[in-house]
């Protein structure tokens, strides 16, 4: 047992975050000039795309654990959705996917030829995904889908759908026939949330993902992409709380610095509670996607209902600590503000998640019981 | 204790009320809203203002001499409240309303008041403030900018931050150092400074939510003549708690607290109207509990700002009491709109003019304004050490 | 409108608390020493039950707002609950009794004579009267209620019961046939909380409370009694702040009064505005219970719901300031902690008042809509 | 990073639920308890205690040569985990174990090891901790306690306070003012103290739930052999402050975590039972969510523990991690035991041996103990600064 990171996974997030900060229009303050498509070429050139590809299709062969701190970075720099969602829908087609989608895509996903966007929610609809109404018929998917992470820029959409009455995980391609974009007007310009509207979408050839009877493919998706969000939600968590140590030192109000006052010192120590408390959360999370462990679906809800929490709390904290400063727009501490309220409320906000623990932990606790009897 | 209204002040609101249905414009708040542009909309708020002094409806209870209608502070309290359940436009002059003109009426001079009030309540002046600089947020006694008398004028020079509608503004009420050599409390003064004067440049500054409502007011070799002090030279702190008092106080309070109170009420609607699956958003009882909470919140800023004026009524000074009032309506505000991202979600982040966007998107923007109220007109460290120091008595 | 109080009602404030002063184990470190019957007498002695007692009864003829201080100082005392629940009962008798039990009941009130507890909760349920399972029927009431304070020391108990179909209050006395009452072990011994069992238990003659037709008496005991509970906790919480405040001047540490470090300076300024906060709840709550305002249930609720997080807050906080001292038996901070647990979740605790403001909220939303479109 | 168990920590787990199925009395947690009465219950904490030492597993990571089992962290959270999950009695020499023994680990001399290690490791020495006083509480270095050297001896005056357990101890190590004149952190030494010495008296200090844990422990001219001192003289400060993190560190942390683990288990188990009105209190959504939230931060608990061992286990010194740990579980577990009445209500009130009183009536006893957590072992205040100026550079 160790809770550590290994030396290449460190590296790995410094470098991601390295490139990151390389643009700094990404943390600027006008989220609409934050969408530059260099960023998605620049991380495909470092081989991020490639890392969770097996080696068999042109890729490192990593899991979602090694690529932790990478993906803290993606959300510490605020790049675009695009990369996270790509990453998400590679550890499905890896898990799920048929052989012969893995053949025809995986390789594809590694050099970065392929974008893929996740169409969940609806309007009208929770965060469940088991209350999906788009459905996949003999003649392609139909429905409407919101908040889809930059789907006007994805090749590829994957869209949750009822699918010969389970729910499943369909691919369509951005640009076939019957599928039509809208740029929502949202709080996060730069996360290029879009409607997507499936109106008998034309299916690409082997479009279902799962092999046939396994009941997980959705489980996993919820799960990757609830820890992928809470990783990114902890990196941006991270980088408010340096920016408020920041200030602190710097910032000299009554003859002092402020962080020299306790209420800023110690709501900075709180924040640093929270941030290594939130770490932990998702670290472990990680592990369990990575290991496909049976505390695999409570640790991703304990780590997205958690960290969102955290991320939300630090942004605010920070803001305050900045004080006027803080609401400036020059500044640009409201782009986290904005981005942490989408991170928040993509594939389930604290709410749904902590219902989603008792569940299954009241699951866990009768099992336990029954062993115990037997 | 009585919450009911004496019949006087029963008439006072009929007044109104006939007064509003005539001066609002027909389909107001329903199919005519103010202009979306911002130079636009400041000019309706100021034509609006205009209109309500022309109609009498402008002071309320400041001293009739003084073109002020001599109503009581139960008045002005209805005359809030009034202005709210239509949804009346706000005015422009607000800092004008509530900061300079009370501050003359408690502390200018008799030629101060007879020349100042009067322009104050007709808008024919809309006044700025000039308080915040760069390096004097939270502690506002340290300001640098200058003032140095030169026989019967001020040069000032220096440079302002967070000054409201300057852009507006005829007038900007100014907390300068009058002798750099003093305490830093001792050396301050409180001056009226012609926005027309040469010398005086402004810029926007843009906040989070992406509107330019403050700017940077910057002053090289502004010329002030001495007569437009408030107060004594080097007296300038003291005037300028004043002005915080009533920066801070139940006015100011109520007037929002009414806003919020319509905001939550669309909230509610929202909600109620928000199908979630096979049932209805305000059907889920974690929602309830939120939104509960916030009516329950909304309604104590309400209660706070009423019993504080009964204070005032009685005869009380306005002390330490205005920071509990606003120390408490900032953070309830912020809980609200936070409430509001919450229950909302998952559409929480789909803002106007979507045809997604929950109750006309009003939500999003109001929560990143929202992250503003626990900032500006003292910090809510600087209102904690203020109560802590000034009403628990705790050691500085 | 004037939201202050005369000199009558703050000078009854005072007296009360000056009265309790002279008791100091009420508020001494063990709760087993608490309950002195002596008190009894002396706040009879004093008058305080009759205030609520109309003059044609022989009482004062006051009503619930005249003696809000006079309950602030009951809570801040710790004084004996039957105190407080007899003011309710009275509350309840006077609106809503019968004239022969008014002219029966009232009098031997005002004197001090009949001391009257509220059975109200039954095990397995929550907090909803309408969820009573105690019956009257031909053999009188039947049926279990729990954590009834100062049951034991009773003359009357007000019990909460099934009649014809509804529900409602009836007058049962204490040591009348098939009541049998056993004390709980509970968290807070000073409360005299009893459980009390009714076979059969005989009933008073003209037992039932309540005009015919009037459906007014079980929601008018459950806001009197919210009211009466908050005003309590606002006792409470003041005088806790007074502690904190107190010792944050005097107890030095790292050379100065601990009152000077911003950790405790600003939560002692937290909870000045929390007290006044929760007053200001409070106060209204008097107010509309005492004109019998459309706004009554909603304030009761919000008032019950408000002042029990603040209390339990300031309590919390005030321990804690103390540091050491704080959770030693000696000081008696304890006192305030387990009382405010009985407060909370006497009549109501927080999840349910939030729900009850809610149902008010709409209903009065549903009827301003209507009345506008009308 | 791997969470998962190597086969020699398999075979370590293996070993220990062997060895405990045989050493735990039959029936122990159904039918058989621990003593109600504080002096028995004491007593048979010290018996489990060298019961454990005589199989072997006492000092599961401490070195061989002073009787220890030279195991690894890891195993030493198996055995944590392991004891918990049978719901091992505690011991009693809980300070001289993690406290007392840690400290001479690091700093003492080689006789002080070879002395007072294997008796630790026996519990023929219980020790008890002589660091706070009534004036020197968070302000920890302001001790006055003094011991003034007179030739091979020093002579001890002065009072400690809540000295947890001194009634049952051999052993006390204190921190006293060796050098009156010195500035307050520099004029500190750590001794070694025994009980029996002459000139020693203990009061039980009843905190609010009612138990007697604590004591005030008084000194008048008690000697001290100047060997027993640990570090240099006047270099007691550091010593201490090794002590302090050992006391806030994961070791201890995860203990505790199993035990609020176990403690919500039986929460969840006493709330599905419940019934409230026509359906299970379980079943309540708002519940759900507060249960929720308290397992996420009990986990939590456990991953910071884990994730700080592995620190150390990969060479990190320990530092100011340990007040990271101690401020999180210390505030999760009193927001557990808040949640606990809060669910609970209305019967949360009712407590053992009541036989109405919810899952055995426990959570009200602990619900007060909590309000504790966040004061001993360093105030949350005190671990805010730490945190604040160690960990993120803060300006004191």
């Amino acid at each position: 047992m160790n809770f550590g990171f290994n030396e290449e996974q460190k590296s790995l997030g410094d470098t991601v975050a390295a490139l990151l900060a390389d643009f700094p229009a990404l943390t600027g303050p006008d989220p609409a000039q934050a969408r530059d498509p260099a960023v998605w070429q620049a991380l495909a050139d470092l081989g991020l795309f490639a890392l969770l590809v097996p080696e068999a299709h042109g890729g490192v062969g990593l899991t979602l654990v090694d690529v932790a701190l990478a993906i803290e970075a993606l959300g510490a720099g605020l790049a675009p959705p695009i990369a996270a969602s790509t990453m998400i829908a590679t550890d499905i087609i890896v898990r799920e996917g048929t052989a012969a989608q893995q053949a025809s895509l995986l390789p594809r996903i590694a050099t970065g030829e392929l974008r893929i966007a996740l169409a969940m929610l609806e309007n009208g609809q929770g965060y469940d995904p088991d209350a999906v109404q788009t459905v996949m018929g003999g003649n392609g998917v139909t429905g409407s889908k919101i908040l889809v992470p930059d789907a006007d820029i994805a090749d590829l959409l994957l869209v949750l759908s009822r699918v010969d009455g389970g729910v499943g995980l369909v691919l369509v391609a951005r640009d076939a026939r019957g599928v039509s974009i809208r740029h929502h007007a949202d709080i996060d310009p730069s996360s290029g949330l879009c409607e997507v509207t499936l109106d008998g979408a034309a299916l690409m050839d082997d479009a279902l993902v799962g092999h046939a009877g396994s009941g997980d493919v959705v489980p996993r998706l919820m799960d990757a992409a609830a820890i992928v969000y809470a990783g990114m939600a902890m990196g941006m968590a991270a980088r408010m709380l340096d920016a408020a140590v920041d200030y602190a030192k710097t910032r000299v109000q009554f003859g002092q610095p402020i962080g020299a006052f306790q209420s800023i010192k110690h709501r900075c120590a709180d924040m640093a509670v929270a941030v290594e408390a939130g770490r932990s959360a998702a670290y472990y999370a990680f592990w369990t996607a990575a290991e496909n462990d049976p505390d695999r679906s409570r640790s991703a809800s304990m780590a997205k209902a958690y960290c969102g929490e955290v991320a939300r709390d630090v942004c605010n904290e920070t803001v305050q600590i900045h004080g006027g400063m803080g609401f400036t727009w020059e500044l640009g501490l409201h782009r986290f503000l904005r981005r942490a309220k989408v991170l928040e409320h993509g594939f389930g906000n604290h709410v749904w998640h902590y219902e989603r623990i008792m569940a299954e932990t009241l699951a866990a606790q009768a099992a336990g019981d029954k062993a115990q009897a037997a | 204790m009585d919450f009911s209204y004496s019949p006087q002040e029963e008439g006072f609101r009929t007044d109104l009320r006939a007064w509003l249905a005539d001066a609002l414009p027909p389909g107001w708040g329903e199919t005519v809203f103010e202009p979306e542009d911002e130079d636009e909309r400041a000019m309706f708020r100021l034509a609006w203002e205009k209109k309500l002094h022309a109609g009498g409806w402008s002071g309320i209870n400041w001293p009739v001499e003084y073109g002020g209608r001599g109503a009581t502070l139960v008045e002005r309290a209805i005359f809030a409240e009034e202005m709210a359940r239509v949804g009346a436009p706000e005015g422009l002059n607000i800092i004008g309303h509530n900061l300079a003109g009370s501050t003359i009426l408690r502390h200018g001079t008799e030629a101060q008041k007879q020349y100042f009030l009067p322009r104050i309540l007709s808008s024919e002046d809309v006044w700025c403030q000039g308080f915040s600089e760069p390096n004097a947020g939270s502690d506002l006694a340290s300001v640098r900018t200058r003032a140095e008398r030169r026989g019967d004028t001020f040069i000032v020079n220096g440079q302002k931050i967070w000054t409201s509608f300057a852009q507006y503004s005829q007038w900007c009420f100014a907390l300068v150092r009058t002798d750099p050599d003093a305490p830093k409390h001792k050396g301050l003064s409180f001056l009226l400074i012609d926005m027309k004067s040469p010398g005086i440049s402004i810029r926007p500054l843009r906040q989070i939510s992406g509107e330019c409502e403050f700017n940077e007011t910057f002053f090289d070799d502004v010329e002030v003549p001495v007569d437009n002090i408030v107060g004594d030279i080097n007296d300038g702190w003291r005037i300028a708690m004043t002005t915080l008092a009533y920066e801070r106080g139940p006015e100011d309070a109520l007037g929002r607290q009414i806003r919020f109170s319509q905001e939550l009420e669309k909230l509610i609607d929202t909600v109620a109207a928000t199908p979630r699956g096979d049932a209805m958003l305000i059907e889920d009882p974690i929602v309830r509990q939120k939104l509960a909470r916030s009516v329950t919140e909304v309604e104590v800023m309400r209660l706070n700002a009423v019993r504080t004026f009964s204070k005032y009524l009685n005869g009380d000074d306005r002390g330490p009491d205005a920071s509990v009032i606003k120390l408490y309506w900032s953070h309830a505000a912020q809980n609200m709109y936070e409430a509001a991202m919450d229950i909302l979600g998952p559409t929480a982040p789909i803002a106007a003019p979507d045809p997604l966007s929950a109750g006309g998107g009003r939500f999003q923007l109001s929560y990143l304004q929202s992250k503003a109220f626990t900032i500006y007109s003292g910090s809510s460290e600087i209102q904690r050490n203020i109560i802590g120091e000034r009403m628990l008595g705790l050691p500085r």
